[in-house]
């Protein structure tokens, strides 16, 4: 049923994200004080919710993996952490990009900037130990690195908080006026990512699934290969 | 000898289909087997055949991937992890610490504080326990021996030894035979794993031949395997 | 319960002997610390009111690197001849050679720091405007916390390749609030211009949140494979 | 000399075959470089002014520990399954393997520092006033400097126990001229406050000096036993 | 087997009151022996009788603490490494590199830049030059194989090795063995330190038996060396 739906959600979710382009390009206002360059918004801020999304869903799933020790929940955990990684890296990438003009330097030591450099460090360090760990162990030891990531999360943002008072503010969003027009093109743009991510995460999770499927059939046959020796 | 007194009796190990995979690869594909107590088994096999890891797997240190292992009537290998002695190739000892050192210390995670009943154990496999010298400067056989007290102290029903005369000389190696011949005249189960099935020729019940990851055949007698 | 303090003990015994008796580790970490703190003021040569202002990132940047060469030997001489196994087979708690391990380390890392402050205050001529009674506290809350996660991630690491890179890989992301909460606590106390309560608070309750967590999920990596 | 020259190619290219088919090193070596500088700024908050005058130090600092970390795997690769022995037994030159491998680890850390450096512009804010392509120099020189000996001291930590450990103990003291030079040739072009040739020289000499040294005597050194 | 034939023969191998110390510890104490070429050597002995550290030395990786060791009529090792070839107990080749990678990178510490000869020594041990597969994942016989070859590929006139056979099972074994005595019909002068000296007891023309750092007696056949 999902095989066939796929490609109709493809088709869908590109409809989205171009439509979401249009619209931030030349559909949403232009900003007053920052102008143009404001347009980045629209990739910015959903590019994040994205990314805490599929955070929090590596979380639910490191746990269940703990628990139930199911390969699927660690799919699941392992696919959402590289997609999330990547969209983080989007942030990353367009906040200095965005700052540079706005603030007149590129990086300041703020709450929101420096807790998406840390959530962005832990989870490539995820990303590092399933790579580096020998084969049987890797599910495990991510997992627990996913639950001490995530208990890391909250106590990161306190400390952020009253860490170095002088950072200047951020020029927008810190009232939490914002034109109506301007949080509809967001909002689009986030259901397109939504859409766009979840489809990554489908596909690469059904190729991991196959993956490991092919890993153990081969291992299988390729005993009974030698096997057959006496 | 008292095969034929157990041959009738309940196993003391059973598995079943027991698989374990390492990544892409099978090193047990299916291994289904009973054990009765108080014999020696010798596990022979080419290298790769999977013996280390089928032993690993009844002390339980590796997780099955498949299949099942009942030791002692119960299937939580941890719940029974008092009855069972393991010794492996490397010899599981403090380089640094003296014999009896290394002795207390292991004890101590049984549970035993008993420091005459170390002594006892090491004067069981032929050392001497008032020998002060760390065990890194052990000569390979006593090394090997010391490993076997350790595996001992507990004085566990089931004994799994890996390879326990590879690298050993043959005088020390008979000496160790005719020690685990001991032991199973004493009633414990013992599995000994090794390339030189000549050396436990006379003192083993069972040969248990692997290959490729399963048993293949278990015979009363040693042959050499060849090809057909 | 009493098992496992008794356990604790035993290990925690066998390694301070050990360790006494060879004194390598120590003798060899004493040196390296020394070096770093050379290094470190031939290469910063602040005034005395900007030495106090950054004097507790050099100290706790300092103590990090020596505490994480450490913390890598952890679990060298269990890896020998594989003896960890030979605890895996036994009915021993894993959390008593967890418990056992963080507390040697503890002590270790402790008489680092109390070998390279001196050297510091004398390299930097530091003194404290707050109450010093407050950097003992501090210091103790963030070198556990170094130390228990550091433990952990030590333990986790051995079953990776290239084992040595792979825990500061690990620690220093989940280490970052611990390290800032030490790092503003300790400026604080040095400069004496705000409180460090609330950092104190941050580190006890990290130091809370990761104990726990390292107790019940090391018995899961121990056995892990 | 040519047979030295192939030999030194041959090596040299077959690690960097090996290290470009599993990437495995340079990627944990440049996050763990990453974190290195997360780290220092997290710990040192300087001030415009103030952060030109240090930035020498820490940047040259941050290298080092990175550097070092590096430095460490050089010899791992010939060390597994003993291969060494199988080079000693050859009659290639011992001096081929050393350049080789010292040829290697500067790649490596100049990658490092090309990818750390703009990283520390951009959490800092540098801006150099002095002439920029001298700083290429002078980071040149430093780290050549560092990894000639470095790559020496690696080999030579292999018949120690606890070698990791080793190797800063017998780098470091011997770094030091190398390493203040660097940092004040770096603070020179930085701050433009004063002219950076002394350090340069200074570099040159020492780099020319321990080169000769290292090929003189590393094969002694690598058939000690 | 041509033994009459060299019997007379000058020695290829002169040693002379060898002694190497390890601190306190003398792992040979004054071996002294003549060999002569084309023959294979079978050098027995127990855990730590100096068999390693006696190969060590002729391969010239470990300097004697007195003695002297002379080889195809020279003293200085260095000069004649070209006509060594060694094969220790490690397999000395790189895991992450296929075997005929490595065995191009080691032709090359000989100055040898010719593909096809280590195709031809490839095949000459038995394994297939085509074999893209990292050494690391050949089984533990292939790779024993591949450090054979890895010694032959300057075609030296002595060969040196370290426990073939360890670990190695018993088809491998044999196998090797073969290929041993055709290099030994060549005219190679081979030693062959091993425990299974039952391995050689067809191949060997002498056995060479060690004892706590001394070469105790030589002799034509292999027997179990019993107490007296
Ligand atoms: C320099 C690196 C930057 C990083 C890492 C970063 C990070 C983030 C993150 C994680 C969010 C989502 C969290 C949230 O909604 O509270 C966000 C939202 C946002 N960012 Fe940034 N940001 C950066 C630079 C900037 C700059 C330069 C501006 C504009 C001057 C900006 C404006 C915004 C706005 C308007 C939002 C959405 C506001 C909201 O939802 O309340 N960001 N940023
Ligand atoms: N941790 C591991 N990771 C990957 N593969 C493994 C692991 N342990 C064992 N294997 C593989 O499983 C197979 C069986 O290994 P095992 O050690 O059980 O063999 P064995 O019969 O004991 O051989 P030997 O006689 O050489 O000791 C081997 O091919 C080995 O490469
Ligand atoms: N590098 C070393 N440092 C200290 N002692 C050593 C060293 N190498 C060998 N020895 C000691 O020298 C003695 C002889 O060792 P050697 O390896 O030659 O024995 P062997 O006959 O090869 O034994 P095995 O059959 O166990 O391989 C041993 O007691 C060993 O402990
Ligand atoms: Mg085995
Ligand atoms: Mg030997």
């Amino acid at each position: 049923m999902l095989r066939r739906a796929f490609p109709i959600l493809g088709v869908l979710t590109a409809a989205l994200l171009s439509y979401g382009l249009y619209e931030a390009l030349i559909g949403a206002p232009i900003e007053q004080s920052m102008g143009e360059v404001q347009r980045i918004f629209y990739y910015h801020a959903p590019s994040a919710w994205t990314a805490f999304l599929l955070f929090t869903v590596n979380f639910v799933a490191s746990v269940v993996y703990l628990i139930r020790r199911s390969i699927k929940a660690d799919i699941l955990a392992l696919v959402t952490a590289e997609v999330g990684v990547v969209f983080c890296t989007v942030v990353l990438v367009t906040g200095p990009l965005w700052a540079r003009p706005v603030w007149g330097i590129w990086w300041t030591w703020d709450i929101r900037l420096t807790s998406t450099l840390v959530l962005w460090l832990i989870y490539v360090s995820y990303l590092m130990l399933r790579r580096f760990s020998s084969s049987g162990q890797t599910p495990l030891m991510a997992a627990v690195l996913a639950v001490f990531g995530a208990l890391d999360v909250p106590l990161v943002y306190f400390s952020i908080w009253f860490f170095r008072t002088q950072h200047p503010q951020p020029v927008i969003g810190g009232g939490g006026s914002i034109d109506p027009k301007m949080l509809q093109v967001a909002l689009i743009n986030w259901a397109a990512f939504l859409c766009f991510a979840g489809l990554v995460c489908w596909s690469r999770y059904r190729l991991e699934l196959l993956q490991r499927e092919v890993e153990e059939t081969e291992a299988l046959e390729a005993l009974l290969d030698s096997g057959g020796a006496p | 000898m008292n095969q034929s007194l157990h041959a009738a009796a309940d196993p003391i190990i059973v598995i079943h289909d027991l698989v374990k995979q390492f990544g892409r690869f099978a090193a047990l594909r299916g291994v289904s087997a009973e054990f009765v107590a108080g014999r020696l088994y010798a596990i022979v096999g080419e290298n790769g055949a999977g013996k280390t890891t089928l032993l690993r797997s009844l002390a339980g240190l590796t997780q099955p991937t498949r299949g099942s292992i009942s030791m002692l009537g119960t299937t939580d290998l941890r719940s029974v992890c008092r009855q069972l002695g393991y010794m492996a190739h490397p010899s599981l000892l403090y380089d640094e610490m003296g014999g009896m050192e290394n002795l207390r210390y292991f004890a101590r995670l049984y549970e035993i504080r008993d420091d005459e009943r170390c002594a006892r154990t090491i004067s069981a496999v032929g050392l001497d326990p008032t020998l002060i010298r760390p065990v890194g400067q052990y000569s390979q056989g006593m090394r090997q021996r010391m490993s076997l007290a350790r595996a001992l102290i507990h004085d566990p029903k089931v004994l799994l030894l890996d390879e326990p005369f590879s690298n050993v000389d043959a005088r020390s190696a008979r000496q160790m035979t005719h020690l685990l011949t001991q032991l199973r005249d004493a009633g414990k189960t013992i599995f000994v794993v090794t390339h030189q099935a000549s050396q436990l020729e006379h003192a083993a019940d069972e040969f248990v031949h692997m290959e490729a990851g399963v048993i293949v055949r278990r015979t009363r007698e040693w042959m050499t395997a060849e090809a057909p | 319960m009493s098992a496992l303090a008794t356990l604790t003990r035993a290990s925690l015994s066998k390694d301070l002997r050990l360790e006494w008796r060879s004194k390598d580790a120590i003798n060899s970490m004493l040196f390296f610390a020394l070096l770093v703190v050379v290094i470190f003021s031939f290469s910063f040569d602040p005034t005395a009111e900007e030495s106090r202002r950054i004097a507790g990132g050099l100290v706790w940047v300092a103590f990090l690197f020596a505490a994480v060469v450490a913390l890598n030997q952890t679990w060298a001489r269990e890896l020998r001849n594989q003896v960890l196994d030979a605890y895996r087979v036994s009915p021993a708690p894993a959390n008593a050679l967890f418990l056992a391990k963080a507390l040697g380390n503890f002590i270790f890392v402790i008489v680092l720091e109390a070998f390279m402050t001196p050297l510091f205050i004398v390299f930097y001529n530091l003194r404290a405007l707050g109450a010093a009674y407050q950097l003992l506290i501090v210091s103790a809350l963030g070198t556990w916390a170094l130390v228990v996660n550091g433990t952990f991630f030590a333990a986790m690491s051995l079953r990776t390749r290239s084992r040595e890179i792979m825990l500061p890989l690990l620690l220093f992301p989940i280490s970052i609030p611990a390290l800032l909460a030490t790092v503003e606590g300790t400026t604080a106390i040095l400069t004496g211009d705000y409180s460090p309560k609330f950092w104190i608070v941050l580190l006890a309750a990290y130091n809370v949140v990761f104990t726990t967590a390292c107790l019940l999920l090391f018995d899961k990596v121990l056995n892990a494979e």
